[in-house]
């Protein structure tokens, strides 16, 4: 790709050939306002936000639309550039409802922030604002209000092209043009909330976060999707230690920008029936009863002792295991269970639904310890160490006679039948790493403290035997000093790995 | 009469937070040998609300009632001092007519400050009709304030780049109205205490300070003027309209208790002589500055456009970006020289913002003033310092 | 004498608009108001001694509520004592910080029964908008308060009204007799 | 209100190695300087007679957390009466050794506002006269104006009640 120099704003610049001006600008940190122009979609060049006056070319020229060009000479903030945005934001509010204080836009909205950037001058306009329907349900978990829309058709196109369902399009013309699907039909597409995500404006909004809570007071986190094991990078938002919704993070390996509606939507599970404590035979017990109890049964007799466990754990937490069950007990097959399969739509979805599955083989395979699916009880010795149990149901009939000894996230059926069931945290209450069907490694943070300690810290106290326990401290420690080296990336370390993962 | 000393040793006493001339929020561990003060330990603090952790947290706009509560006596000079610093900060002119009424309302909180310092000082000195006839006085000058501001002690009415609202009708003539009777009430506390021999022998000669102490120690405004030293920010580095109102300083001579009484007896005469010339050439005009980017814009607008809505909106969530850089600014206030040093990053919110309370620097003297003197005479020049908690504990 | 803390029957458990009935009906002895304390509690409620826990901004509106225009004396309040030994009602007036606390609680308990306490103030009652490392959330998390008074700071009608307050509940409590096997001096 | 270009242009060519930068702020010159050349510096401007600064007006510092790699910045103002004009000298300090020289000695009045700047900041004024904590407990621990500080952590020294065995009194 052949490089070309520019000059913006009177700052030279080497950039790739072939790209727009708003990206070159980006290079040079110099905002462009846009609307209807996004990275990963087509231009449409229809908001004419992004004028922009080019050296010797008469009018003001498209950001987005014009590629740069050797030797071209761009002024981004001249008289003419900033009539011109004050221009198109008014012409913007002609019609746009005073809707702020109930609108979940608010605080990240661009009409807002362009405004106080590049408009701050006061309408003209005195006539009867044009009134459309608000506030309509488009789909099952999508809301539409025409009124704010400024028909950028970001949501258009992001359907057709991203998602190759063109379901959406513009009706009627001029100011009394607003997005619909054909014959009204509802929009129930496994991805439509990512359209409210794209929806510059307050007109497409998630039906689940409505007026849940102020976007300025969340705080991000960034972590990944426990829906399936594509483990879609995502933006935890939580307000103190409750998560109010998930929002799909930039990462070119993974996701791109964008999750389904359905992981979206799975933050709740992050709230709902969890195991908060120890049950002995289904009550209530302190935890450090349990877990000497647990402890006597492995030092007592390691050789009845089997493990089964689900690979909706962190890589470290799974590592732990597979030193539990060579070095302690001696085993040399560990057997794992499966959740429901859901089927791979070819955009996002991946068939296995236990989020480190993938990650669960490999650090198998280079553990060299034998692994198979749960088919029959006679492989298991009397007592069981489950981990991690969101699992099918004919898995419980199997596990059905024997000692069952369970570190659970949520209070699932199985959670009564158990001898022992102790709770752990889930991966939104600890730092570790997973790796996804494409094998990409990435590594996700704490985002709230549930109450629950992680799984590694109780592993930690079943291998305290061995020498070199202490560097089971956390999980960092863990992937520094074993985890990287069997993976075969030993120049990575915890801290390094990059928001976008790595290739493993 | 000095062997008696020798035998009497020393013995600490702890003039306790909770004591009546204490205004509640100091204690003074004096080591006394019978009734002369040897040493005095000053302990402050039991008024720390924590000032500048508050405003790291709020935005610009939102520290206003905060500073109401530094000096609770002369609120609005906190506001007024504040308001001009960021302003300073950001680099916005107000328009004149907003300069005539703060420098009014400065100049009323310095005559309610000043009858709040006289009538707390008499009273512990045992003249309660003085202090009942200051309260008098300061509810006729409160009445106005809450006119205009909606509160009496708590106005929170200056903004960045102008004020809440602007005077209602007829106030200028009601504010004329009452400085005769001010001035009456000054009259009184004149005739009851100036040639009084029991306040004359209890203030002269007590709590005394050398010129030199008093600048190095940092004393700023009556206290310093008591000692001879004609200082005063309003006229060395004139604000607002100072420079073209005709008023003068009153100076003392041997800064003692009776001299600072003295100060603060006419500067309440010379703040009414501001206040009349205030209201004479009060000029019309705007009362805010019209960038809608440092002040909220006006209501009409915002209940009625998208973009009064989203101008306050983005106002009120992000605050006022204020450009990043720093600056010191300092005002006359009642007590002395109230400094606001304010350090922006750019952002919404201060990294820093330091209020120079005159109050915390005249505490720092009054081991001096008071080491060598008797153990009563330690009311009467903590009560003419006017320490206020709230400003000196910050 | 002294008023039992946490009594629990004839208080707690009925409803407000049974308390402010002038004539209790009652069969029981000791839950009817006699006359003598009837007599009692209106000469304790119109003789209160106070003490002026005052700190803050709330103490210069505490001023004028002494003044001469919203004078307190009407309601036979007006007499400082500026010792806790020789008052009954403290005025908590302003806000408490941490390194204030101790001497607040040192001052309370040395006040005698009967004594009762008016939390003067947003700032006394919950912190006011101090909500940080330096602020006691309201001093009902280190005293027993009677009656709390609002705003930042309160005006002084509000104050006057909080003294009807509590001079109401002082004419509803019981008196309780120091020998009576009830009394419980903890 | 501001010192002349040629008082400027005397201190620094008198102090060039220690004074990082000086640059005319709003309303007064700045001076940033070294730690170590503090004292002389406070000593020649409260000595010399065109500057001859009489008052240090206020003491405080500023915590630049995570925005700059040197984390601390004591800030002294200067005032002189006679000249009716201000300085300011800021002085970066390391996270690792928060020490500076304290100037009581020059000028008495610093003293409280040192003993505060200790308090807030956990600064360390060397061969201060009592360097305690003033507006805080002595029981207190932590300095509450870092930034890391949470604003909300309190060290009651009283037993605090819970809100529910608050008995209502009768």
């Amino acid at each position: 790709m052949s490089e070309v120099l520019i000059k913006i704003d009177g700052r030279e610049i080497k950039v790739p050939e072939g790209i727009n001006i708003i990206e070159a600008a980006r290079m040079l940190n110099i905002e462009i306002p846009h609307f209807c122009y996004h990275r990963h979609l087509s231009i449409a060049a229809n908001c004419r936000m992004c004028l922009v006056e080019v050296k010797n070319s008469p009018k003001l020229l498209p950001a987005c639309q014009t590629k740069v060009l050797n030797g071209m000479e761009i002024f981004t903030n001249t008289e003419r550039v900033k009539r011109a945005q004050a221009a198109i934001m008014e012409f913007l509010f002609i019609n746009h409802p005073v809707d702020c204080p109930i609108c979940d836009q608010a605080g990240e909205c661009y009409l807002q922030d362009y405004y106080m950037k590049f408009d701050k001058t006061l309408s003209r306009f005195k006539e009867e604002k044009v009134k459309k329907r608000k506030a309509f349900r488009i789909g099952p978990r999508v809301i539409y209000d025409a009124e704010r829309c400024i028909l950028c058709t970001r949501c258009v196109r992001f359907m057709e092209e991203i998602i190759k369902r063109p379901v959406l399009g513009i009706k009627y013309r001029g100011n009394r043009g607003y997005i619909t699907t054909f014959g009204d039909r509802p929009f129930d597409d496994p991805y439509s909330i990512n359209t409210a995500d794209i929806c510059p404006v307050g007109a497409l909004t998630s039906y689940d976060f409505r007026f849940k809570v102020r976007v300025w007071e969340l705080t991000n986190t960034n972590s990944i999707c426990w829906g399936c094991s594509k483990n879609c990078s995502i933006l935890v938002c939580h307000k103190n230690n409750t998560v109010y919704r998930f929002l799909p993070r930039e990462n070119e390996n993974v996701n791109r920008f964008f999750i389904c509606d359905e992981g979206r939507l799975s933050y709740r599970l992050i709230h709902t029936d969890r195991l908060t404590n120890a049950l002995r035979k289904g009550n209530e017990v302190d935890i450090d009863g349990a877990t000497s109890f647990i402890n006597e049964i492995i030092n007592g007799s390691p050789k009845e002792v089997s493990i089964v466990v689900s690979p909706s754990l962190s890589n470290e937490s799974i590592y732990l295991i597979g030193r539990l069950a060579k070095d302690v007990l001696g085993l040399d097959a560990v057997y794992f269970v499966m959740t429901q399969k859901w089927a791979d739509d070819g955009i996002l979805k991946n068939k296995i639904r236990d989020f480190n599955y993938y990650g669960f083989e490999k650090i198998m395979k280079a553990m060299d310890i034998r692994y198979s699916e749960l088919k029959t009880d006679l492989q298991l010795k009397k007592n069981v160490l489950l981990f991690g149990a969101n699992m099918k149901d004919e898995y419980k009939n199997i596990l059905a006679k024997r000692r069952i000894m369970l570190f659970d996230t949520h209070r699932d059926g199985f959670v009564d039948s158990a001898d022992v069931a102790i709770s752990i945290s889930s991966i939104y209450e600890e730092e570790g790493t997973v790796i996804n069907a494409d094998g990409i490694l990435q590594r996700y943070e704490k985002a709230i403290d549930g109450g629950a300690k992680p799984l590694v810290v109780y592993l930690r106290d079943m291998l305290s035997g061995l020498d070199d326990e202490y560097l089971f401290e956390s999980a960092e420690l863990i992937f520094d000093n074993f985890l990287s080296p069997l993976l075969g990336l030993s120049e990575i370390t915890f801290r390094g790995i990059s928001n976008s993962g790595v290739k493993v | 009469m000095s062997d008696l000393n020798e035998r009497v040793q020393e013995i600490t006493v702890n003039m306790g937070p909770s004591h009546p001339a204490m205004h509640g929020t100091i204690r003074l561990l004096i080591t006394l040998v019978g009734e002369k003060v040897v040493r005095c330990d000053t302990q402050i603090g039991y008024l720390h609300r924590a000032f500048e952790k508050m405003s790291e947290a709020n935005k610009w706009q939102a520290i206003f009632p905060y500073t109401d509560r530094l000096n609770y006596v002369s609120p609005l000079m906190n506001n007024v001092g504040y308001a001009q610093a960021v302003e300073k900060l950001i680099g916005i002119d107000i328009p004149e007519r907003t300069k005539y009424i703060r420098v009014l309302l400065c100049e009323l909180s310095r005559i309610a400050d000043h009858l709040t310092c006289i009538a707390a000082a008499s009273m512990e000195l045992g003249a309660f009709t003085v202090f009942l006839y200051c309260m008098e006085g300061r509810d006729l000058i409160w009445d106005r304030i809450e006119e205009l501001t909606g509160a009496r002690v708590t106005p929170a009415y200056i903004r960045i780049g102008g004020l809440a609202r602007d005077l209602p009708e007829g106030f200028l003539d009601r504010t004329l109205s009452i400085l005769p009777r001010i001035e009456k009430v000054i009259g009184d506390v004149d005739a009851l205490l100036t040639e009084n021999p029991i306040f004359i022998e209890r203030m002269r000669g007590t709590g005394v300070i050398s010129q030199a102490d008093a600048i190095e120690i940092g004393f700023t405004g009556p206290c310093l003027r008591s000692t001879g030293i004609k200082h005063d920010l309003r006229k060395k580095s004139p604000y607002l309209v100072y420079d073209r109102l005709e008023f003068d300083i009153p100076v003392g001579s041997n800064g003692d208790n009776y001299d600072r009484y003295m100060v603060r007896m006419e500067e309440m005469r010379q703040s009414i002589r501001i206040i009349r010339q205030v209201v004479r050439d009060m000029p019309g005009g705007k009362i805010s500055i019209d960038n809608t980017m440092y002040i909220l814009p006006p209501k009409e607008v915002v209940y009625n456009t998208i973009e009064g809505v989203v101008n306050h909106f983005k106002l009120i969530i992000d605050g006022i970006q204020v450009p990043a850089g720093e600056v010191y600014d300092a005002t006359e206030a009642a007590n002395g020289e109230l400094g606001f040093y304010l350090v922006s990053d750019g952002g919404g919110k201060p990294v820093k913002c330091r209020v120079r309370s005159p109050s915390f620097a005249l505490m720092q003297g009054l081991e001096k003033m008071v080491v060598g003197g008797s153990l009563a005479d330690i009311i009467p020049t903590f009560g003419s310092i006017n320490m206020i908690g709230g400003e000196c504990d910050r | 004498m002294s008023i039992r803390e946490g009594d629990s029957n004839l208080r707690s458990n009925m409803g407000e608009e049974e308390l402010l009935k002038d004539v209790v009906i009652t069969s029981r002895l000791d839950e009817s108001i006699s006359f003598f304390e009837k007599v009692l509690n209106w000469s304790r409620k119109y003789s209160l001694f106070q003490y002026p826990f005052a700190t803050a901004c709330c103490a210069m509106e505490y001023m004028t509520t002494m003044g001469p225009r919203y004078d307190l004396g009407r309601f036979g309040a007006e007499v400082p004592r500026f010792s806790p030994r020789q008052s009954d009602l403290l005025w908590v007036v302003g806000t408490i910080s941490h390194k204030l606390a101790p001497v607040l609680v040192r001052v309370y308990e040395q006040m005698c029964e009967p004594k009762w306490v008016i939390s003067y103030g947003v700032c006394a009652s919950s912190g006011g908008f101090y909500n940080n490392y330096a602020t006691v959330q309201g001093i009902d998390s280190i005293i027993p308060v009677d009656v709390y008074i609002p705003g930042c700071p309160p005006r002084p009608e509000q104050v006057l009204d909080a003294l009807i307050l509590l001079q109401e509940k002082i004419d509803r409590s019981k008196a309780e007799w120091r020998f009576s096997k009830k009394y419980d001096n903890k | 209100m501001t010192i002349s270009e040629d008082e400027v242009k005397k201190v620094r060519e008198r102090f060039e190695s220690d004074i990082i930068s000086s640059y005319q702020d709003k309303d007064m010159v700045v001076f940033i300087l070294k730690k170590e050349a503090l004292l002389r510096f406070v000593q020649f401007i409260k000595e010399d007679p065109d500057i001859k600064m009489e008052q240090v007006t206020d003491i405080t510092a500023v915590d630049w957390y995570q925005k700059r790699d040197v984390r601390f910045e004591v800030v002294y103002h200067f005032y002189s009466y006679t000249k009716n004009h201000r300085i300011r000298v800021k002085v970066p300090v390391e996270e690792q050794d928060p020490k500076v020289p304290s100037i009581t000695g020059l000028f008495s009045g610093a003293n409280w506002f040192e003993r505060e700047c200790w308090d807030m900041y956990g600064i360390v004024f060397v061969n201060h006269p009592d360097l305690r904590r003033i507006l805080l407990y002595p029981e207190f621990v932590g300095h509450p104006l870092r930034k890391d500080y949470p604003i909300d952590k309190r060290q009651p020294l009283v037993k605090l009640i819970k809100p529910e065995e608050r008995r209502e009194r009768p």
